[in-house]
């Protein structure tokens, strides 16, 4: 991980960048092709926001973040494998094909879901940086919610609680501009989003969510104070969604063409793409990159779709601990309703 | 409030689906009544995230057909508040997973006010939301809490089956004035039916309907867990040579215990079928009922059929395992009659 | 009601400040006597607040309160005798023995209710304000909460939502110091509450709660804004409970008595006594009004004592409305515990 | 997990309430792992809204008793995140009631955890908090939501009704690895009775117990209600001569029907008694599962006693009318013997 001081080599950052773009257009088309089910979310257009932080976290930190999640995902480390196996729905998924798109997760880089519900990551964040306090542990936690996400009364009382426990929490406002089809205008009586840390003392600002290096300097300085002071902040990333809402939004309903089309004029990966150039890396060694990530993307789909899928009789996997099984044992006589097949605690199978 | 078409009125039906009879019964009842007005997330701009609500912006402007910030605790407490002062407030909720955010207001609020404040006070309020699981939603978002709300004193609680009942049981909720909770279902609103055109035409509050009749056996069902059971029933009836009667709920609160006796009656078996957890679930009420109400007319147990009892998995094939699929209404029906299959 | 510009009699303000508090201290007499039941939370020393809250709020506003209301009801209008009533649970009472101490009403003054829920109140208001909008009338809200309840979630979403939409209404923070035996410290990360009007563009302002005519100028300003230019708005009330939570709270276990002591060195009613002594009215004067208090209060226990209590065959009164007893006809066979004798409509009887 | 005492463990008992059955084994837990902390409103400094968790703060400090804001959804929240990274933590909320604003934590959070998440994360979280009606506290903090909870796949709930079983689920849910849900009740926290001392003593989860032993008629019941149930057993044996059997479910899920079945198959009555509204609730549950599991043994239907469908009034007459009181659970026992009274 860098330093805060010293600048972060760009051509890795561009690399992950790309890989996270090439693998949202393919998730893409693989929903297309029905192989991806469910609510399908990408975050084409927000690589920099996502790469960044992801970027600034270090090992130890830990990671929570809504269901647009594929991206950070990735730029944390999950293996591409692991998460198109999990939009497959087969058993070598992050998480064994239970959960999908929304609820990808990796407890052993510190990321803990991949949460549906509108803000309902955000008491579940603080809880974690709860139990690293109590735990003595140095680190500290980012979670990542939408623009939408702050108008919903989790918001307050999770930043009320992290302030005033002092709780080492980063809260991320990745703000793409709308929440599905309603603005952040018409939806927040305070469109600086970021100001309303002031309602609990927090520190809060607001970066460009387009420029990578931005996006390190302010995560990184925020989770170190953080860390080493245990003060949470509030920061705001602008940026912008270039696909609809979920796959089956066409997302033009509130939006004009020429908008998406503005917002790309300054593509954050063209962006770093020209920095590159700048610092004398060649188009054939950036294209090079490009092709990397198709193939390491094209590599992921191969492996998804020789991961098998779950085996029915482990409909229940994971539900309960080890040792409910016999809890539950005096439950079935009477049940009509196939419970009685249901088994927790037996391992995944082959 | 009755079937009856009012004087005068349009007659004659017309084929549609559940999503467009629903928006026909918002167009129906906001053009006649000043009072109403939709409101919930995206159902303006966006026009609906199950496109329930479009065209409605546009025929009614923002007043009427208003978009909320992602706050449903807060909208739902905003229409309690206004269906207090005399309004008839029609909140969407996107999907009932996101309606507990809200618990509170629809249950500590809305379903306490008439009693609570000895009746100076009234809560005519609507809250239309779908339910159920198939779309691979996974556990936040394929869940069924019915009995919930069916067992609150205060609410009342309807869930259409068809495109006709669904016209109907909407225009009987925004014209009740109690607050009423509209269960929608996300795979049935697809499903298409005759839907008579006549503005006047509402469908009574606390009424079942017999939707198949048969002779063997009674399947009691609600939403799409009816269409289910008529499918199983024509299969039963094709593959197996056994007449069932479909009894359609289609109210919760009040639940017309009535007429699901009288047909137990007949037949003396009951398969209770729901797409939620049946565990202290809505079978469970049914159950109970028709042990209660028919005890010596049971020639056999009463049956349940609902969802396997997990957070709904995200795989295809593992979510198809977990639902009451006709199959396992039929496996049910042959334990009742003792068939072996 | 006193224009914005005059300033108020102070005389009829005693007269209210002085009912209130002889209220309170005969309804823990009779909530000792177990004539009262239930939750019964007191307000003495809170009487500046209560009045004159009450008299800046015109005749056709309406009102919304939390569960610590009596004075609320009182100053607002509600007769001794419907509240006391409504106390001991009778007939006669405001919510016809129905709600009790936490849910008086009186809808013909404006009064829509006395809740329970720490917060519960608010999305109530705002809707009622919506209301008042979508009707065209030109009245304002207003919602009174305690100091405990600006850390719940339906706080910030209701905030949003009346800032969002221009609706008129004002939020009334009583701070009175602790929510139950918890601080205002210790509780909210911003302690100076009325600050949190910040994070929705909203205005926000404290005043001394325990000086009525202060009171009288800040809610009438706001009020006046409400109405006139649709703007939501804070107004915290710094003021002092004097008794315990509730009346089962001795209310000692969390401050000391030298700070009840301290405060009450500056009571409310003595701080107006003063100012009329000043103005040249008598003590005898003053004495007389407070033995009217005491005989009104009495009067309003004689007459609670003699309402009926209510019929047990009404138990279900009220719960739906005319016509539902139809609707319900046919739940009834099968029903194994009672509900058949469940009545909705009839009358309270006698 | 069993009822077995620990080797060189405390032995003997002890008479005290329930709320210092509940104390003890926080106690006890607090002082045995370094991972479990008490959070919620007023825990600490006002010792407890009903005092269970007084002396704690005093013997543990402010970080292994930690009070709250009025922020339910948040704190509970927290008790999950907390629990993903292997801490204990024991939520008190201070009435069921106030549950409504954390839903989503425990229903679409803590109960999907583990199955949602493939089985790579748990979440040991407790959440304690008492239900239940009869002190005049009215519509809003008067209510059982207990069915609710049990019928949702990822929890465990229990609902201890004697001190013993207080302490030794409350232990038991708190060393338990899924989420619990401990369900305690107002007017039960004053009842007393023996209390094992041994803090090896937890009670496992998912058994019933048979209360009383009988053989006319079974009542099943839980929590409060079982003392109520007890109280008409005994005047059915002193006024009617009637032998009634108590089963005391002490978890709701998971449920333990086999040994309700097993009073059930030897009685051939059965009373389902609740402290909440039967309809949709507990009582439902048990009469479908006995009715399926005892179809042959029954001499006559499945009866049941709870709360009257009605928002609870405050007026003292209004409310008692409407409680599960004992008069109506011997009415209910005589209807089903076919006893006049
Ligand atoms: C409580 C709740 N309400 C509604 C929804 C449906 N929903 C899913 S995503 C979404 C929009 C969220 O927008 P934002 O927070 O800006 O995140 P983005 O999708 O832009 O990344 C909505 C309304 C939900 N999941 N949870
Ligand atoms: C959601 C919810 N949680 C907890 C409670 C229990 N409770 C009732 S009053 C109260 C304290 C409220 O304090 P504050 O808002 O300052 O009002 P005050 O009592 O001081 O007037 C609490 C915690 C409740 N009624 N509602
Ligand atoms: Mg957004
Ligand atoms: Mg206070």
């Amino acid at each position: 991980m860098a330093a805060v001081a010293s600048p972060p080599a760009l051509r890795p950052l561009y690399e992950q960048m790309v890989l996270g773009r090439v693998f949202e257009t393919e998730a893409e088309r693989q929903y297309k092709a029905a192989r991806i089910g469910g609510y399908c979310h990408l975050s084409s257009g927000q690589e920099a926001t996502t790469v960044g932080t992801m970027h600034a976290l270090q090992a130890e930190d830990l990671l929570v973040t809504g269901y647009r999640s594929h991206g950070f995902a990735l730029a944390r480390g999950v293996s591409p494998e692991a998460v198109m196996a999990e939009l497959f729905g087969r058993r070598d998924g992050c998480a064994h094909g239970r959960g999908g798109s929304m609820h990808l997760l990796d407890v052993d880089r510190g990321y803990y879901g991949g949460w549906g519900i509108v803000a309902g990551q955000l008491p579940v964040a603080t809880g974690l940086a709860l139990a690293l306090v109590r735990q003595g542990r140095p680190q500290a936690v980012l979670c990542e919610l939408g623009d939408g996400a702050v108008n919903m009364g989790a918001w307050h009382e999770s930043l009320n609680l992290a302030a005033l426990w002092d709780l080492p929490v980063v809260f991320l406002v990745v703000n793409n501009h709308y929440g599905m089809g309603t603005s952040v205008e018409r939806a927040s009586a305070e469109p600086e989003l970021y100001k309303r840390a002031a309602a609990y003392r927090m520190a809060g600002e607001r970066v460009d969510g387009d420029d990578v290096e931005a996006v390190i300097e302010a995560t990184e300085r925020l989770l170190t104070q953080a860390r080493q002071e245990r003060r949470p902040a509030v920061l705001e990333a602008l940026t912008y969604r270039y696909r609809g809402h979920s796959v089956a939004d066409a997302g033009l309903a509130y939006r004009t063409k020429d908008e998406i089309l503005e917002h790309q004029a300054h593509d954050p990966l063209t962006r770093v793409r020209t920095r590159l150039r700048g610092e004398g890396v060649t188009e054939d060694e950036l294209d090079a990159i490009d092709r990397d990530a198709d193939e390491r993307v094209a590599a992921a789909v191969r492996f998804a779709l020789e991961s098998p899928e779950p085996d029915v009789a482990q409909l229940a996997y994971g539900m309960h601990a080890a040792g409910s099984q016999e809890q539950f044992a005096r439950m079935r006589p009477g049940s009509a309703f196939g419970e009685a097949e249901l088994t927790f605690d037996a391992g995944l199978g082959a | 409030m009755s079937a009856v078409a009012t004087p005068g009125a349009v007659t004659g039906t017309k084929v549609m689906t559940y999503r467009e009879a629903l928006r026909l019964a918002l167009q129906e009842e906001l053009a006649r009544d000043e009072r109403v007005f939709v409101m919930g997330e995206e159902v303006g701009v966006f026009e609906g995230a199950y496109k329930v609500t479009a065209g409605l912006l546009g025929e009614f402007g923002a007043d009427r057909v208003r978009d909320t910030p992602i706050s449903e605790e807060g909208f739902v407490g905003a229409g309690v508040g206004a269906a207090m002062l005399g309004e008839r407030p029609v909140v969407e909720i996107m999907t009932l997973n996101f309606l507990l955010v809200a618990m509170d207001q629809v249950i500590n609020h809305a379903a306490k006010i008439g009693a609570m404040f000895g009746g100076e006070v009234r809560c005519p309020l609507v809250i239309r939301t779908p339910n159920g699981a198939g779309n691979q939603l996974t556990a936040q978002h394929s869940q069924s809490f019915d009995g919930w709300f069916a067992g609150t004193p205060g609410l009342k609680v309807v869930a259409p089956a068809t495109p006709a009942d669904a016209k109907g049981l909407l225009k009987a909720a925004i014209r009740d004035d109690d607050p009423v909770l509209v269960l929608e279902n996300l795979p049935i609103y697809k499903e298409k039916g005759e839907v008579p055109l006549d503005p006047g035409f509402v469908v009574p509050i606390g009424r079942a309907a017999v939707a198949r009749e048969g002779s063997d056996v009674t399947l009691v069902a609600h939403s799409f867990a009816t269409v289910r059971a008529l499918r199983a029933a024509a299969e039963l009836a094709e593959q197996h040579g056994i007449s069932a009667e479909v009894v359609d709920l289609r109210s919760l609160r009040p639940l017309d215990v009535e007429t699901v006796a009288a047909s137990v009656a007949k037949t003396n078996h009951a398969v209770c079928v729901e797409e939620g957890w049946p565990s202290y679930g809505v079978s469970a009420e049914l159950a109970a009922r028709i042990q209660h109400a028919c005890f010596d007319d049971l020639d056999a147990p009463v049956e349940r059929v609902g969802m396997a009892e997990v957070p709904l998995p995200y795989a295809k094939g593992l979510e198809l395992a977990a639902m009451p699929g006709e199959g396992r209404i039929i496996g049910a029906v042959l334990r009742s009659l003792g068939v072996a299959r």
